[in-house]
């Protein structure tokens, strides 16, 4: 078997706990020795010339979004005040069940706040990019899009066509050439795939 | 519309815990580990029960009676009587009660209880036999949960033993059997009755694990500070049912030091009952709202 | 040697009260008429009917001027502003944490009435709403003063002083409001090394007396290593068994009878201090000694 | 009793045939007698002898994780979910919560289940709650909970154990933090004879009592850090009996962990060759 | 990547994977996908069979018990099909009282049952007018990946195939009965019908949809026949489908049934030795 993939299980002691080595993902500690928490590979990330055990799990993650986590949400019901979405994915790993959230008018925008207009900012079935913030009700994560790289990332004209970002404010239908508002993310890599996006983007030829 | 102060048992913060962390051997109320704080119990107080009892832990109040009928016994069995407990957590008790939030507790107690009353050994249902596959006497024991304050599977036990100890299971008479109907003549004379035999019936014991110590008989508070408890179910000095409450694990060697800790405040338990149940007089005059 | 399990029967419960020659006020019954004069102001605890006017609650007549009230005997804490209170978290929110003050209402702590860490002059940013459980999170006990009244009758709470702020280790008992005696302080340090919080709204906090009080920057920096020494557990729980008896029978707590009853309870061991009849005696000498020495 | 509109419903007079087989004349001794002869019982086991464990991952398709165990006749299917909301649940809590459901197919018993839960069915569900409780990091998704199902298609003994084991292998084989692997054992005593994995048959005439000592015993160990995460137990039984059941049970439960360790592996070994 | 782009739009997604004529799981469209069926492994019920079409997976047990029969029908027994779709087998299904869609899965098993004529409920008879056999044939999905009718079918049918009933005694006059465990016999089925569930997706026909293909799908319908003849079409609402379509359907699915048959026969042998 290669080094790199070293199989552990849960409750597997994979080293002791000190100086220079302390427990990352997928590990807990316990009176001075670290154990993985989930069955997967192991991987050693060093940093600071401090090694952090970390366990991948190879096939889908159990996780849940946490303070700080990028999502990809998807907008459902929109008001004056606030917008309902679901969660699908953190970061690039996908959820099995999606999570409610809500995105409150005042968090859509870093300026100008007072001058936020929910129906100038997203339409029912948007897909956005948005941060978690701090969790204070159960049950219902709140997100904010108050950076330039959140916002929409995918989002279709009333005929159902792709559009395209044309500003900050503003997304162009590909087929019908009408403009629509939207708080339109400066896409980066990092948080989204290209691919997906192009994917996303490009017209379905009918059969 | 108002939303009312919840009034729900506190949940102590991880600092207000690390004080119920007992490493000298004193607790809050300034118990030592075994010690158990004083309780008040009678029996006979629901009149038109079998039997009855009534038992104040601190705060934890419970009420338990006996209600006696003729049934069929199941047919795996012919001849042995049945025992039936259930729980009924009143919202009074607790605010956590409320709406279905006692049923989980109120299944727990009583699977507890009927799991620890199974063995023959324990209570024999034999002697509840009216006529072998056809009639026996079926005992129902319902537990209802005044207010709870901490340590209810000890209380519980202890209520049911005493009520069962005062349940008086009348003498029949005559039985006519005339196909497949049977008809049973109660004797009338209120006077006449049978007595339970309760030396068995055993009694719970709830030790508390809290950090790395054991105690028994915790308070509310102590009950939230700790990961889990086992609980011991001992009749006779043997031990007839063990279970776990809360979420905690237990090295095995704590689990069996809580086990010859169960066993031998149980006995302590036992003596303190026979005592106090023997010095009640017949005929005393006294209900629990004086 | 554990000790014997007491067990009694209810037949030789004892009698926990301890009113000695005293004046005891008259006790209105719902119901009953308080007034026949059509002279008065209808105030809390009472209705008015056929021109009488009645009481709504059990308890005592309180009267000012011509505002006729009836205070009932047991109820739930009505803040006054700047009363001192013990309460406990039991929701975080959006800039505010709801408080459990043994009132009708939940009482509300603003993240604008508390002193964050780093000093009392500073700017509250979003940072700081974001990091609100770090602060104060559910479970957590306080200690504050009551800064307003709503007009629903909940509190608006603040822990803008040092004296308040997160409690530490220690034990919390729970009397009826009515039973705290309103003085000119609530904290108390005792001689015998223990520390009193007497909130107002019958939340008692009992704790090790803190001596550094420069480490203690709004009550947020905790010691959770620290271990209680056995000495100070044993008056701690000596104190809450003290406080409980008193309260069993009704007698007033303030500092001094806490503190007589901690004298009349050395004769007894801590466990013993958990039986009623030693209890009632308890608070039966301690009223004695309170009564001695408001005739002295 | 009301009637159930959802399902079709049978005859209410319905009685299972094998009530009017030619009676069993044999005294309880006698049956018992004829469970273990010479040491040996009836499937040929010794006492101390663990039935063969079949495991294996991934069979109900769309759950995050599965498990299935043959432990001898006993086939139960455990299934884990993604955490999701707690119902009738709005206030903030630290921990999340397992929700676990126990239930015996209509045709896994000698006697025919119900469709509902009954009461030994609740009780095992809570057993295997506070088994799972133990062994799970449920700080790692506050407010949320995790289903576990188990389904026993066929009890021959020891279904709960089997259950316990199973849902440990589904709840690591879904990704679901844990802090360990957990193992369940079951032993049967009656009088002076321990029968380990007891089948259906050993487990019913074991919690009769035959002897003066007799009872059931269910414990569930964590491997690493052997801990008790849940311990049960029903009868009527020494101190001293059951200490030392503790300690060769816990044997036992140590024996079946190269099974699950072994079955795990194979579950991430057959993830990572897919992608 | 790819399975992001499948969760933010499964249309547009599936779109692209029919117009090149193949399903993402990899099949064509007009493929089945495995059948598996064992028979006889739980002892504990009077006859049991696994059906496995796909990753949808099917558990039959049949219990046998007695009962007086109906005053209508005084010579016939009870066959009592219950579909259970727990919570265990998908996330779709929560816990409590059977779901919408298992009271339609139960209504129409025992309707495909009754209207098919395989099994003749007259020979549940042990005495006219006072006691007959009841089988309750509990149905679990365990794992539900689509065609769940397909599975519970074959479940049913290789279940009740392996069914042996003891002989009973039995005196009306003191209506006393004994039942003899050691010798048993096999009931009669008259015939096995086969059920096979399809997909519309735009205009395309997915045979034996999985659940994601089912979800998305405009309309699916299933047809049962039994040893080439038409017992029935369910086709509860959704697009309208052509004639042509259904022709072509059917004719598929007679191939199918004897293949499945053929299964179940060798499920059979395969458990009697």
């Amino acid at each position: 078997m290669e080094k790199q993939n070293l199989i552990c299980l849960p409750g597997q002691r994979l080293s002791l706990c000190d100086k220079t080595h302390t427990s990352g993902k997928g590990t807990y500690d316990r009176r001075g020795y670290i154990y993985s928490n989930i069955s997967g590979i192991v991987d050693v990330v060093i940093k600071d010339g401090i090694k952090i055990l970390e366990v991948h799990s190879p096939g889908l993650q159990t996780i849940v979004p946490a303070q700080g986590d990028v999502v990809t949400a998807q907008i459902s019901i929109i008001t004056q005040q606030y917008c309902k979405c679901y969660i699908k994915c953190i970061g690039d790993k996908i959820l099995r069940r999606h999570f409610k959230a809500i995105l409150r008018r005042e968090d859509i925008k870093a300026t100008e706040k007072d001058k936020i207009d929910v129906y100038k900012s997203f339409k029912p079935g948007d897909i956005i990019l948005a941060r978690v913030l701090p969790i204070t009700e159960a049950h219902n994560y709140q997100l904010s899009t108050a950076e330039n790289e959140l916002g929409v990332a995918v989002a279709y004209s009333e005929h159902g066509h792709p559009m395209i970002p044309i500003s900050w404010t503003e997304m162009q239908c590909i087929k019908t050439y009408v403009k629509e508002p939207r708080k339109v993310a400066k896409l980066i890599p990092e948080n989204i795939h290209e691919d997906l996006i192009a994917r996303l983007s490009e017209t379905t030829t009918k059969v | 519309m108002l939303i009312l102060s919840s009034e729900k048992t506190d949940n102590p913060a991880r600092i207000e815990r690390t004080y119920y962390l007992i490493s000298e051997n004193i607790r809050i109320d300034g118990r030592e580990r075994e010690d158990y704080r004083p309780m008040e119990i009678e029996t006979d107080v629901v009149s038109h029960a079998f039997g009855s009892s009534r038992l104040r832990l601190a705060n934890t109040d419970v009420l338990v009676a006996v209600k006696i009928e003729v049934d069929a016994p199941y047919p795996e069995r012919p001849l042995e009587g049945k025992l039936e407990f259930f729980v009924d957590c009143s919202a009074n008790a607790t605010p956590e009660f409320e709406g279905r939030g006692g049923e989980e507790l109120a299944v727990e107690l009583s699977n507890c209880l009927s799991s620890a009353y199974r063995s023959e050994e324990v209570f024999n249902l034999k002697k509840l036999c009216i006529m072998k596959g056809r009639k026996c006497w079926k005992l129902y024991v319902d537990i209802l949960l005044l207010e709870v304050g901490g340590n209810l599977f000890d209380a519980v036990s202890i209520a049911v033993k005493a009520a069962l100890w005062n349940t008086q299971i009348p003498k029949i008479k005559s039985i006519n059997v005339d196909g497949s109907n049977i008809d049973i003549q109660v004797c009338d004379d209120i006077f006449s009755c049978t007595k339970l035999d309760v030396t068995g019936a055993p009694l719970m014991v709830t030790v508390c694990k809290i950090g790395d110590k054991c105690i028994v008989d915790p308070n509310a508070a102590e009950e939230q500070c700790s990961v889990g408890a086992v609980v011991v179910a001992v009749s006779r000095g043997n031990i007839c049912t063990i279970s776990q409450t809360g979420t905690g694990s237990f090295h095995p060697d704590t689990f069996k030091s809580c086990l010859i800790l169960g066993i031998s405040v149980a006995q302590r338990l036992e003596d303190s009952l026979t005592e106090t149940l023997g010095e009640i007089k017949a005929n005393q005059d006294v209900g629990f709202l004086k | 040697m554990p000790q014997k399990i007491q067990m009694r029967l209810a037949s030789n419960r004892v009698d926990t009260s301890v009113v000695i020659n005293r004046d005891i006020p008259a006790i209105y019954t719902p119901g009953q008429i308080i007034s026949n004069q059509n002279e008065f102001l209808r105030g809390h605890g009472t209705y008015e009917e056929n021109g009488q006017l009645k009481a709504s609650v059990a308890g005592v007549r309180e009267k000012v001027d011509i505002l006729i009230s009836v205070r009932p005997l047991k109820s739930r804490y009505h803040g006054k502003v700047g009363d001192v209170v013990v309460g406990r978290i039991i929701e975080v929110q959006q800039k505010r944490w709801k408080v459990n003050t043994n009132s009708i209402l939940d009482s509300v702590l603003l993240i604008s009435s508390v002193n964050l860490p780093g000093g009392e002059l500073r700017r509250r940013s979003a940072e700081d709403e974001h990091m609100m459980r770090k602060y104060l999170q559910e479970g957590d006990l306080i200690s504050a003063e009551v800064q307003s009244v709503y007009s629903d009758g909940s509190l608006s709470l603040h822990t803008r002083s040092l004296k308040y702020g997160k409690l530490g280790q220690g034990v919390l008992v729970k009397v009826f409001p009515s039973l705290i005696k309103i003085s000119k302080t609530h904290f108390h340090n005792l001689s015998i090394g223990v520390s009193l919080i007497l909130g107002t709204n019958g939340f008692i906090w009992i704790c090790p007396i803190i001596n550094n009080t420069e480490e203690n920057v709004g009550g947020f920096v905790q010691n959770l290593e620290e271990v209680v020494p056995k000495s100070i557990r044993a008056t701690m729980a000596r104190i809450r068994n003290c406080i409980l008896a008193l309260a069993q029978s009704k007698v007033m707590l303030f500092d001094s009878s806490i503190t007589y009853a901690y004298e009349e309870s050395t004769k007894y061991t801590l466990a013993e201090l958990l039986l009623p009849e030693v209890m009632a005696d308890v608070a039966l000498s301690t009223q004695q000694k309170l009564i001695l020495s408001e005739t002295e | 009793m009301p009637v159930d509109h959802k399902r079709i419903n049978a005859p209410e007079s319905a009685v299972p045939y094998k009530l009017f087989t030619k009676l069993n004349t044999e005294s309880l001794k006698e049956q018992y007698q004829k469970a273990i002869r010479d040491g040996i019982r009836v499937d040929g086991r010794k006492p101390s002898e663990h039935r063969k464990i079949f495991l294996k991952t991934g069979i109900v398709a769309h759950a995050k994780g599965s498990a299935y165990i043959e432990q001898g006749n006993t086939k139960v299917v455990t299934s884990v979910f993604d955490p999701r909301e707690i119902p009738n649940r709005t206030d903030y809590c630290l921990k999340g919560e397992i929700y676990c459901e126990f239930k015996f197919a209509p045709f896994s018993c000698p006697k025919r289940r119900l469709h509902q839960q009954d009461s030994q069915e609740k009780e095992c569900s809570a057993i295997m709650k506070k088994a799972l409780e133990a062994v799970v990091c449920r700080e790692e998704f506050p407010n949320f909970q995790v289903d576990v199902y188990a389904l026993v298609l066929h009890n021959d003994g020891s279904a709960l154990s089997a259950a316990v084991t199973a849902a440990g292998v589904a709840l690591a084989s879904a990704g679901i933090p844990m802090f360990d692997i957990i193992t369940s054992s079951t032993l049967a005593i009656q009088g002076e004879h321990s029968l380990f994995d007891p089948n259906f048959r050993e487990e019913l005439l074991s919690e009769i009592a035959i002897e003066k000592e007799h009872g059931v015993v269910i414990l569930c160990v964590t491997s690493t850090h052997q801990q008790i995460s849940h311990f049960h137990q029903t009868g009527n039984l020494q101190l001293n009996t059951i200490t030392q059941s503790i300690d060769t049970l816990h044997n036992t439960c140590k024996e079946i962990v190269p099974v699950v360790q072994k079955c795990l592996v194979k579950s991430v070994l057959s993830v990572i060759s897919e992608s | 990547m790819d399975e992001q782009f499948r969760i933010l739009h499964p249309i547009k997604y599936y779109r692209d994977h029919i117009n090149n004529h193949i399903r993402p799981d990899g099949r064509e469209l007009n493929k089945f996908r495995p059948v598996l069926v064992n028979i006889g492994s739980i002892n504990t019920s009077d006859g049991s069979a696994l059906a496995k079409v796909g990753d949808t997976t099917v558990i039959c047990g049949i219990k046998a018990e007695l009962c007086s029969p109906k005053v209508e029908s005084p010579d016939q027994g009870f066959l009592i099909p219950n579909v259970e779709l727990p919570p265990l087998c998908s996330s779709k299904f929560k816990p409590g009282p059977p779901s919408e869609e298992a009271q339609v899965v139960t209504q129409l098993l025992a309707d495909i049952v009754k209207n098919s004529k395989c099994f003749d409920l007259k020979q549940l008879c042990i005495c006219h007018e006072k006691l007959v056999w009841c089988l309750f044939a509990d149905l679990i999905c365990i794992s539900y990946d689509g065609s769940l009718m397909d599975a519970c079918v074959i479940a049913l049918m290789g279940a009740l195939k392996s069914v042996q009933l003891p002989l009973v005694d039995y005196d009306p006059a003191i209506d006393n009965k004994l039942v003899n465990e050691e010798q048993k016999n096999f009931v009669n089925i008259q015939g096995i019908p086969i059920c096979t569930t399809f997909s519309m997706f735009d205009k395309n026909i997915l045979y034996d949809p999985t659940q994601e293909e089912e979800n998305l799908s405009s309309c699916t319908f299933n047809v049962v026949l039994m040893e080439d003849k038409l017992c029935s079409v369910h086709k509860p609402g959704g697009t309208p489908i052509s004639e042509q379509n259904l022709m072509e359907c059917i004719e598929v699915s007679k191939q199918r049934t004897n293949t499945i048959c053929e299964l179940i026969d060798i499920a059979l042998k395969k458990n009697k030795t």
